[in-house]
């Protein structure tokens, strides 16, 4: 049985670590994604990011949306690690990690972790500008709903 | 009592990331309990202006506005969510 | 202009050097994709995969498919790595790694990557089992010429 | 003279990685050297018995069969590709 690596944390993570993690000592790993999400600066204007979160149920949805993946998915591993707390632009926000004998499943699975968990994840995006000014909250885009939507149906 | 909880620009809004309310008896859904909070004051009715915005969850599970209130012991409410 | 990192060599690779050296010092970059191909030991029978390569084209091949890569997809970054000589299972493989401003890209492009090194870059393996006698060649996967068949129409 | 250098099985079935060879004037496609090897002995006919699985690349670029052999310096012929 897969025990899913989830992880809400203001620190931030490695992810060679996390890749040893879901292969150190076996041998039934053929493939291993890894998708980092990173604090972009907005051409220059953005100076942190500073993410929200509802604490407790952000784990328990990463615990969903990663149950859902192991449903779906051939995987040997999954990991999900999302950051909150101030993040300033080329910081670490979000890694997922997924594990398979093969690559199609590793890479669809971990696609899917990334639709699912911006759309469903309670974590939400405050922008501090470089001017001083605490600026907007970070809006939804209407993309990620349509990505999400991709995996309505089941897949084989 | 039930609990309320707010997040991102729904708890700036309303200027508190949390309460302890009394639902009213005629308040049974989540878009019914967002109309009556609508209707305690201009923080909350902005907070609520574009109610088909807000999401919800209960008790840390996401909910549809047309979920019934009865039973929860917490009620969330915030806008899409933006981590990732 | 983005100059991809490609090297063959017969060291392994630690991803997380690789996955620094597309993102230290910038922050335009919002996604970081890897895949890594491991060696797998097929229910204990495998004691190493070997693997053999075409010097020169093995370079020169992975140069074009990373090419393609930064023709089709805003890549800010681009890395393949590639192994040979005797592999045992656990060890890795392949690395691909993609970077760009958004998650969709650097998926895309990784997978792209992967599909096209699987069925273009000139490297065979060859199975060595545990009972001592030098196995076959492993197979080619129609598989693979499908995955990669699936890129043959231009993407925006 | 043309240099041919060979991978995997073919190179195993021909028993050496490459050699030097004089290109008959009748060899015009890369399908035509592969069929002209084949006739120089059983281990070269071993390595082409299926010549549709047998790939080939000129000056490190993949070719298709009829590809002209003209001015090539390196041809290399090899099964299909099974790296990643």
């Amino acid at each position: 049985m897969v025990v899913p690596v989830i992880r809400i944390q203001a620190e931030d993570f490695d992810a060679a670590a996390e890749i040893a993690r879901l292969t150190a000592g076996r041998a039934d790993v053929g493939a291993v994604v890894t998708f980092t999400g990173l604090c972009r600066d907005e051409g220059g204007t953005l100076a942190a990011l500073e993410l929200e979160h509802y604490p407790g149920m952000a784990e328990e949805e990463l615990e969903r949306v990663a149950a859902e993946a192991l449903r779906r998915w051939p995987l040997t591993g999954v990991t999900a690690i999302h950051r909150y707390g101030k993040i300033a632009p080329g910081g670490n926000i979000v890694l997922v990690v997924t594990a398979s004998a093969h690559r199609t499943a590793a890479f669809e699975a971990g696609e899917f972790l990334m639709d699912y968990l911006k759309t469903r994840a309670p974590f939400w995006k405050k922008e501090h500008s470089v001017d001083g000014t605490s600026g907007d909250w970070v809006e939804a885009k209407s993309d990620d709903d349509k990505a999400a939507q991709r995996w309505a149906e089941p897949r084989p | 009592m039930t609990k309320l909880v707010y997040f991102a620009w729904v708890r700036e809004r309303i200027g508190k990331p949390e309460e302890e309310v009394e639902l009213p008896g005629n308040v049974r859904t989540v878009a019914e309990l967002a109309r009556w909070l609508a209707g305690r004051g201009e923080e909350y009715a902005y907070a609520f202006e574009n109610p088909d915005v807000v999401r919800a969850a209960i008790d840390k599970k996401h909910v549809k506005p047309d979920a019934p209130v009865a039973g929860a012991r917490e009620i969330a409410f915030f806008p899409p969510m933006t981590g990732g």
